[in-house]
């Protein structure tokens, strides 16, 4: 595929406390190396050790890739929606949030961006574990932005689960659940 | 008839069972509800046993345990 | 009837605004606890300073309410040697450190502040690593223990744990140590009396005196809350026994 | 074709110590560098080569010292405290003459968050005696690979310790990095090395010493000429080591100059600024020692402007300022210019923009 | 009348710090610095204050930071590889805006003998973090006895420490002292100490930091405030502090700049160039940071050629070259201008002369 | 007849062109004699790698016909155990240090190589001070000597002296530890067997080990080189006993 | 006396190995502090501890002294004659050399310098103790040169030696004699 | 008659007295005589008696002294 001309991807990914977002981030950039030439995770947590804020930025890019630091992105992915407000005003116009719905009720203001709300924490509660919440969310972003086949990100999940473990058919049928959804948001 | 109540504050568990673990009385069980950061939060199920001996607040690591016992109201000092 | 509080948050823990990073199950916020009420119990919380090292327990510095000082990783026994030379016998001079902190890059300053018998106390947790960082080596991590730095489990490549307690002990300078836990209520209550002997040793003028406590960091040692105190009761205090090592009431 | 992974910054700087046949490490934990001692936990032993987590850096810089003395490569990575500890230990090293890497992951003061606040620190050389080392300033994970392994090389040229001046944001981003060979080139024999006698072809002994110079050598019979070696060795590096990038300086009017992580976030308000017509251009040091002055000073003669973006209250923009003399305009968008005051806060391009656009009106 | 006594360098300073209420004083033998610490030894116990001999220099500036925690006087001194082993401390001093006085008795690189091999690392902050220190350079055993206690005022005035740099030569020699009292007028009170909430007026606890920035106070809520206050603090003393001493540099065509006891050297020089009617003048920085580029650059706009004279390979050139901006010549008589190569061989008054005299033809 | 060499000066002894700068009496050089002659005995010339610390004994960086270092002021032990283990168990790592260097700004360094059990070697010549400097306090110096930095005598106040033998040999990494001296011609010969059974330790890789050697200081104690040779008979070693403290085959 | 013209005194003592030259320095130092607006008194030691070379300068002024190092003297003081070859050409022209007569017999070359040759070890040994003999030199010093009375050198002799101690009797007698030499020298 | 012969290198003695003290046979005694840098010499007094034992040379702290023994000469190997 390479050398086919390709948009960039810009996303941040916000979300509370540990490795749930990062992990998602981490999962998007390892399946973009095959396809792009350029691919760039980079996480910004605070020295406090658990439940603080912690988010990651994703950039995947043919042309070289300046600044890893991105105030503003085509599209955010808010994990935890009492992030909502100090992320919603860094989508570029005409980007697209991609918003957790469950915990505080906060909604978005702007309305020169796209918002499609995704159950993320309900949904992989109904698949057998919330932890999966974050899975559903890289789901609807695959479905809704392509920047890449599906394929390469469930071989990533595979990769990063382990094999014969339920949490390997957990995380995937959460990422897939994620796409459905996004389908009809 | 209970001889204390604790007070469980639910911003400062981390549920780490603890208080379940050591309360002799099994006045304690952790429960399936969860704080603000995802993580189990005891219920005081069985305050009537509750001995107001101590030991969930000595155990918590997140002194998120605050112990009462009762005791007879004392008369206004009036004067 | 009336509710009289009975035990919890000790007085002299304060009420902080931002969030204590303690991990669930972490016995770090129990050291703290303990601390706050020996020296309330003690009745020193108006010429206590407190000492503070760096690793997960940094916290400290402004959880306890009295004077305190958050300094260099592994140095506080010289900082608190040198407090002491200058605020004299009445105030009591506290470091509260960690195993890493104490011993590892510590091992100067703690080991020379024993010798030395500077009238301090030292009160160090030991939780087998270094919790802050991630879980790496501590020179506390038993045989066998999976590290971010011993990924195969401690071998005698990297040598031997130290026996802080005993192995501070055996200095002439020294006038107390021991080691206690949190594993129970009764070790709880325990550990509360060795730190304040501790204390009251530096308040008699005797000696260095030193506390080890035993800890657990479920985070890095992968494991539950409960798990871990199990790990402690266990695995670790076989090892590290519980108990006072040196008790003199004068040296010489 | 070669492997490309995506790793982290300091994962890659393991992957390149490795390729460069680094033998020995020897480290201490410290945020935000952990990744890189438990890299080499993980892959030195079992290949057989050293690693020894040490009880401080002091302890780090001493035993890079003992594996140095042995004349394989060897190296150590901290962040700032922990360098601050090695000052006494850099300075014997190159006192003594010898090779060896240092990966500083800097962060900001005493938070564990970024920044470069160590700039001035590692391009003068603190410690005693005057010591210099290159420093070479990586952009990327897959210049902290190439870089490690410049450094090595470097290292042994010149027989003196070499710096990779990494931070927290290169440290912990992933990015692909290319698995690739570099060959610098031939390097003399380390007939110096002390192994035991039984080791040396003449079968003599071996001396090093932390303070040459005191007892004469045959290479230095005394002081002045140790110090005079120790010059024209500082010197022809001077000369001859000097690197840096350029990004369309020609028609520049306004010059950027920044290195690391931050000429990445320069370098995207340059062509933002560019795609408004700005004439922007920018200059990025990879050697921070020794500094590429000339070629600033060449555009400053030129009538250029300049904007220093570090993020730090201001260090690299006191060499740039040695480099133009007097003959340019400097301005400076520093740590305070983060889009929040806090430990996290980063300065972003859009920050960068909005003073090239102030200052080109 | 005061006290006028015969006294090595290194005794003044403890004269000085005695005079200036020094209360505490922590260190670690060193040649050429051990009459410092000896000093104390024997006074400081015998009055009541505090004397502890640390177990490395490590050590001893981290007393002083216990000391300076507690709100009184308190100091160090060491040599060179002692004083590069106080970086991380000298790094946490000013984090934590703590003040006190480190006095620098100079050796070259590792001999024992004189040098001011030191001159970059104390002016520019080895350490982490970018700090900075006020760094003055006394001429003779009378400026030892002065400086410190200057050095003692300006620590507390501005919360930092303060660097006295002297060196072999200055410590050993014997000059007549007079114990003098400077009054530098008033500070202010030390509320933020450290030693029990008994001795608050508030009843308040303290709390002292080495992260500033990183755990909110009201003084600092963030990082940023806690940056931007330091910058302040240092550009304030960059404008404030500022000292050194002309000699007859009105009509001078060619000026010496030259520090501590090399300034001395220089003087004779200076002198004898005159003899001859060679237009010669001094400028020599009293305090090394901040350095007086101002009057420098002055100088330079008005023609004149500058000779350098430093007992190393050349460090302060580098700031003479700041200041002067491409605008003058600078020579430079460095420490391999000895009479012989050897750790005692010297710079000497006739060597100066000789290059003056080859400069103005 | 014929004569047959004896004794004298050891064949490892190098002659080189500067002054041997050993005030008169002071047993540094017979320390460095008895390691020329140990090594040499062992036959480990051409496998031993001499990594001497900084005071007075520096000086045994070039008088040793081995390959030898000179490096930081107490940091012999970091030196030595990186290069052992690139070196590897079939060269022997030495250091030589004095007790300032070795327990002062060396404690770090010594205790961590103690502790890791590396398989290296420490001699440390104990002289009860800082001889290079002057004679300053040092971690050994006795109760009521006068120094430059006690100059009405060590008292409490600076703590005790640490008996470096025996609290290093506490250490579980450690395969041998004991303390010699050179007061007399038997003395020499045990201190002569300790340093080999040291060395031996080592070359069959059991553990750290350690040899003190009791030393005069002549010129710092302000006595005549016999009156420190009896003071070293009559008030050091009372204090510090000779002989071995630790001695295992195998660790664990 | 302040106030008074006062000729400037440079002088430089070399010896050998440790105090005996430094202390005779030091104590014409001492005594000329109450006589001099400006005294310094400078050593110069090598690394080795003991037996090798060491020199001091001692100047006398009551003008500012700027350098205190000093590569040529008016007077230099030679306690040990193998030092001579390393000094001789350090005396200004027309200045003095006073020079130890006991051991290597080497001879001053210039002309353009007064040499005063003085028995120091000799005198001394004499007197009771070879150890003073610097103290002889410096009888000879303060005779020839005359920067001070004597009476203020025997002063600060009494104040460096102890009560009543034999030493200080010896000394002050070695300064005496060595004074007595150079009248006649 | 001696078993054994002692050569002291003066240049490298420094007058400690060891040499004399641990000589049992009483071999050596310190000399009035001085050094290059003033320090007493010791003389080897009485050759008739010394036993070669090595005691002197070991207990020299400044290699001053190599002992040597008297042995039968060795006859030429001839071949
Ligand atoms: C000079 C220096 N080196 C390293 C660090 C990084 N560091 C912070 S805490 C820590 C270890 C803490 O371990 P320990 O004292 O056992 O505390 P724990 O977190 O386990 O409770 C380290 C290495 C530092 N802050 N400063
Ligand atoms: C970092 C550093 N600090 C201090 C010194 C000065 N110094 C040189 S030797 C020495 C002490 C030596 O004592 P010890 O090891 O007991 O040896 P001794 O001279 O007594 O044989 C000191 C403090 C130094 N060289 N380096
Ligand atoms: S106070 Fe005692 S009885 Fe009551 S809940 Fe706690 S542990 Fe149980
Ligand atoms: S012990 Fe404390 S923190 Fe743990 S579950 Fe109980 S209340 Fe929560
Ligand atoms: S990492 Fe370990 S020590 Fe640190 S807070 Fe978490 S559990 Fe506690
Ligand atoms: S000072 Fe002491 S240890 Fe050093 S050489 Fe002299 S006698 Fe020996
Ligand atoms: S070898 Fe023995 S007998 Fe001969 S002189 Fe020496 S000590 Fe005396
Ligand atoms: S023992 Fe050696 S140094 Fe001492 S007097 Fe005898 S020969 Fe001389
Ligand atoms: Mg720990
Ligand atoms: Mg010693």
């Amino acid at each position: 595929m390479k050398g086919e001309p390709s948009k960039r991807h810009d996303v941040i990914i916000a979300g509370i406390g540990g490795t749930g977002s990062m992990i998602i981030g981490q999962i998007l950039a390892a399946a973009a190396v095959s396809r792009y030439n350029n691919v760039l995770w980079n996480p910004s947590m605070t020295t406090a050790r658990r439940g603080a804020p912690a988010d990651c930025t994703v950039i995947l890019s043919d042309t070289e890739i300046a600044s890893p630091l991105l105030f503003s992105a085509d599209t955010i992915i808010i994990t935890e929606s009492s992030r909502l407000k100090a992320f919603e005003g860094r989508v570029l116009p005409g980007g697209m949030i991609i918003l957790e719905t469950s915990g505080e009720n906060e909604e978005v203001e702007r309305d020169d961006v796209r918002v499609v709300e995704i159950p993320g924490v309900e949904t992989a509660a109904r698949l057998g574990n919330a932890l999966a919440r974050n899975m559903v969310l890289l789901g609807a972003y695959v479905e809704k932005l392509a920047p890449l086949p599906a394929a390469l990100i469930e071989e990533e999940i595979a990769r990063k689960f382990p094999d014969n473990g339920k949490m390997r058919e957990l995380n995937l049928n959460a990422f897939r659940e994620g796409m459905n959804i996004a389908r009809s948001a | 008839m209970a001889k204390g109540v604790i007070e469980i504050k639910e911003n400062r568990c981390r549920g780490c069972g603890f208080c379940e673990m050591f309360c002799k009385k099994g006045c304690i069980e952790m429960s399936t509800r969860v704080s603000n950061l995802g993580l189990p939060l005891p219920d005081f199920i069985n305050p009537d046993d509750c001995s107001a001996c101590g030991m969930c607040a000595w155990m918590c690591p997140h002194t998120a345990i605050e112990i009462y016992e009762y005791v007879e109201a004392s008369p206004a000092t009036a004067l | 009837m009336e509710k009289k509080w009975i035990a919890g948050t000790p007085r002299l823990w304060r009420d902080i605004p931002v969030i204590i990073p303690f991990c669930p199950g972490c016995q770090h916020g129990t050291a703290v606890k303990a601390l706050c009420e020996v020296i309330d119990e003690l009745g020193m919380e108006k010429n206590s300073v407190l000492v503070v090292g760096i690793g997960c327990y940094t916290m400290a510095s402004i959880l306890v309410d009295v004077d305190s000082a958050m300094i260099a990783h592994g140095r506080a026994c010289d900082i608190a040697s040198a407090m002491k030379r200058i605020v004299g016998k009445d105030t009591m001079v506290i470091t509260w450190q960690g195993d890493g902190d104490a011993l590892a890059i510590g091992c100067e300053p703690t080991i020379h502040a024993a010798a030395r018998s500077e009238k301090i106390t030292t009160f160090m947790i030991n939780n087998g690593n270094y919790g802050t960082t991630g879980g790496q080596l501590a020179p506390t991590t038993p045989l066998g223990q999976v590290t971010t730095t011993t990924p195969f489990g401690r071998n005698q490549d990297q040598g031997y744990p130290i026996q802080a307690a005993e192995f501070i002990g055996s200095l002439k300078g020294v006038a107390y140590t021991a080691r206690g836990a949190f594993t129970s209520p009764a070790n709880y209550q325990k550990t509360k009396k060795y730190m304040k002997k501790a204390l009251e040793k530096q308040r008699d003028g005797v000696g260095y005196s030193f506390v080890e406590i035993l800890s657990t960091c479920p985070a890095n040692w992968h494991m539950s809350p409960l798990d871990s105190l199990k790990r402690v009761e266990e695995e670790v205090i076989p090892l590290f026994p519980l108990g006072e090592f040196k008790d003199v009431d004068k040296i010489e | 074709m070669t492997d490309r992974l995506l790793i982290q910054g300091n994962e890659a700087v393991g992957w390149g110590a490795l390729n460069a046949d680094c033998r020995g490490f020897f480290g201490y934990p410290i945020t935000p560098q952990n990744e890189i001692i438990e890299w080499f936990a993980r892959e030195f032993p079992k290949r057989g080569r050293a690693f020894l987590q040490s009880a401080s850096e002091t302890g780090s810089i001493n035993m890079v010292h003992g594996g140095a003395l042995t004349g394989v490569r060897v190296m150590t990575s901290t962040s700032s405290p922990g360098w601050a500890l090695m000052q006494e230990g850099m300075s014997n090293l190159a006192n003594a003459e010898l090779p060896c890497v240092i990966v500083l992951v800097q962060r900001g003061w005493n938070t564990t968050r970024h920044a470069q606040t160590d700039y001035t620190s590692v391009t003068q050389g603190g410690g005693y005696g005057g010591y210099k080392t290159i420093v070479l300033a990586p952009k990327s994970a897959q210049e902290l690979y190439d870089f490690v392994q410049l450094a090595f090389y470097l290292a042994d040229k010149y027989r003196n310790p070499v710096v990779v001046l990494s931070d927290a944001i290169l440290g912990q981003m992933m990015e692909a990095v290319e698995l690739r060979n570099p060959d610098f080139g031939p390097l003399p024999d380390k007939d110096w090395a002390i192994t035991g006698k039984a080791n040396h072809k003449d079968g003599n002994r071996r001396f090093s010493s932390i303070g040459q110079g005191m007892l004469p050598t045959p290479k230095h019979p005394n002081l002045c000429a140790f110090w005079g070696d120790y010059k024209n060795k500082i010197d022809t590096i001077k000369k001859k080591e000097v690197r840096y990038e350029t990004y369309l300086l020609d028609d520049a009017e306004l010059v950027l100059v920044a290195f690391g992580y931050v000429a990445r976030v320069s370098l995207e308000a340059l062509l933002a600024a560019r795609n408004k017509g700005l004439k922007v251009g920018l200059i990025r040091p990879i050697t921070l020692w020794p500094f590429p002055s000339e070629t600033i000073r060449d555009k400053a003669k030129k009538g250029a402007t300049f904007l220093v973006v570090e993020d730090n209250m201001g260090q690299m923009i006191e060499d740039v300022g040695v480099a133009v003399q007097g003959q340019a305009e400097i301005h400076l968008v520093n740590a305070l210019d983060r889009h929040l005051p806090i430990e996290e806060g980063a300065i972003y391009p859009e920050k960068v923009l909005e003073k090239i656009e102030a200052l080109i009106k």
